[in-house]
């Protein structure tokens, strides 16, 4: 499978890359992804996720395709 | 409805006298307008603040901002709504955001208005990186109020 | 502060306008601005209506709107606000009331304007006289929002 | 004493008058000035009225040089 990640403010500065195209062989959610880029560390509370550019949850199913986003909390306004 | 990003400063009080003459024409049938304008301090957590960046994520971003505010419309019954918000580099005293709502009576406009404020400050994916006097600082999270 | 009543057609949006700039000058100390601004609709309780008459009590309206910002003021730390009311004759689409709060902090802006806006409807000492197609008729009393 | 009452809105046009000045005898509340100018009628409860430019209820005491005014609920905004 083909997946997008992409990182946004104090997280892509910590991650040192706005974004990826990452090609893992066995991946069902938010969390796998997050550890397969994070040398198997689960997902922080305090980030935030989104799939498609609509809000997800550690857990939610990550397919093939998929633009998937990691971000620190929002503080537009 | 309008929703917009701008990577200019702009004036909210023009916005608005030119969307509703843009919308309404010879009007009368709102009878209630509720603005809130936030705007770029110079001063935030008791430090000077230089300027500020806005990151967004296009396309994420104003597809949450259209979905809060068409939330609102499903709650309260207004008429018309504007929400204007800057993005990249703002200084002092320039316009961030805007919502302007429009409606028949003073509640369903007031309401609405806090609404998608508050819910844009927690769900529209926006990042505030402030320049102060010595580098730069991330704002971690919004105050409550 | 400035609280005033017209006897002519205002823009609202010009008012905010020019007293953010007389009052602020180069800015950055306020984070929010919230602004209520109350129309003539050309109905009302399913009839058209005309035009609008305002009568007001010279010298106890000025002194109740003083008297209900001075009390907002002391509840919710706002740094200024604006409050301009129509006197007289009313045509559909002008503006019969403007609020405008500027603060720090978004929440006393808010619950200031909403505040303000309710204790005027409810005690400052004005009284709408509508023109129907037969007829006059005072209204009896504000909606509830 | 000497007391300046005043009508508003609709209940001036129903009195036919905007203002008067009146020099009761004797005369301790709001409520007896009312029934002074009403034909001994009690002051009806959805009346406001205010003594010297301050809302006043039927029961406040007026003295000489007050001006009292009567008004019906107020419709601003």
């Amino acid at each position: 499978m083909s997946i997008r990640v992409r990182y946004f403010a104090s997280l892509r500065e910590k991650m040192g890359r706005t974004e990826e195209l990452i090609s893992p062989e066995d991946l069902a959610t938010v969390d796998d992804l997050w550890r397969a880029v994070n040398e198997g560390h689960p997902l922080p509370e305090n980030l935030l996720c989104a799939i498609n550019m609509e809000y997800a949850d550690a857990g939610t199913a990550v397919h093939d395709g998929d633009e998937v986003a990691f971000f620190p909390p929002v503080t537009g306004g | 409805m309008l929703i917009a990003l701008r990577d200019r400063a702009f004036d909210p009080y023009a916005e608005i006298s030119r969307f509703q003459s843009e919308i309404w024409g010879p009007a009368g049938k709102y009878g209630a307008t509720s603005v809130f304008v936030g705007t770029m301090r110079d001063f935030n957590e008791g430090d000077i603040v230089q300027n500020l960046w806005l990151e967004h994520y296009p396309g994420m971003t104003e597809r949450e901002l259209s979905r809060i505010v068409d939330e609102a419309a499903q709650r309260w019954s207004f008429l018309e709504a504007l929400v204007i918000h800057r993005v990249g580099a703002i200084e002092p005293s320039e316009c961030i955001v805007l919502i302007a709502i429009w409606s028949t009576h003073r509640s369903a406009a007031l309401d609405a208005t806090r609404h998608i404020l508050e819910a844009l400050k927690h769900q529209a994916p926006f990042w505030k990186k402030e320049t102060l006097a010595q580098g730069y600082r991330w704002v971690e999270k919004n105050t409550s109020g």
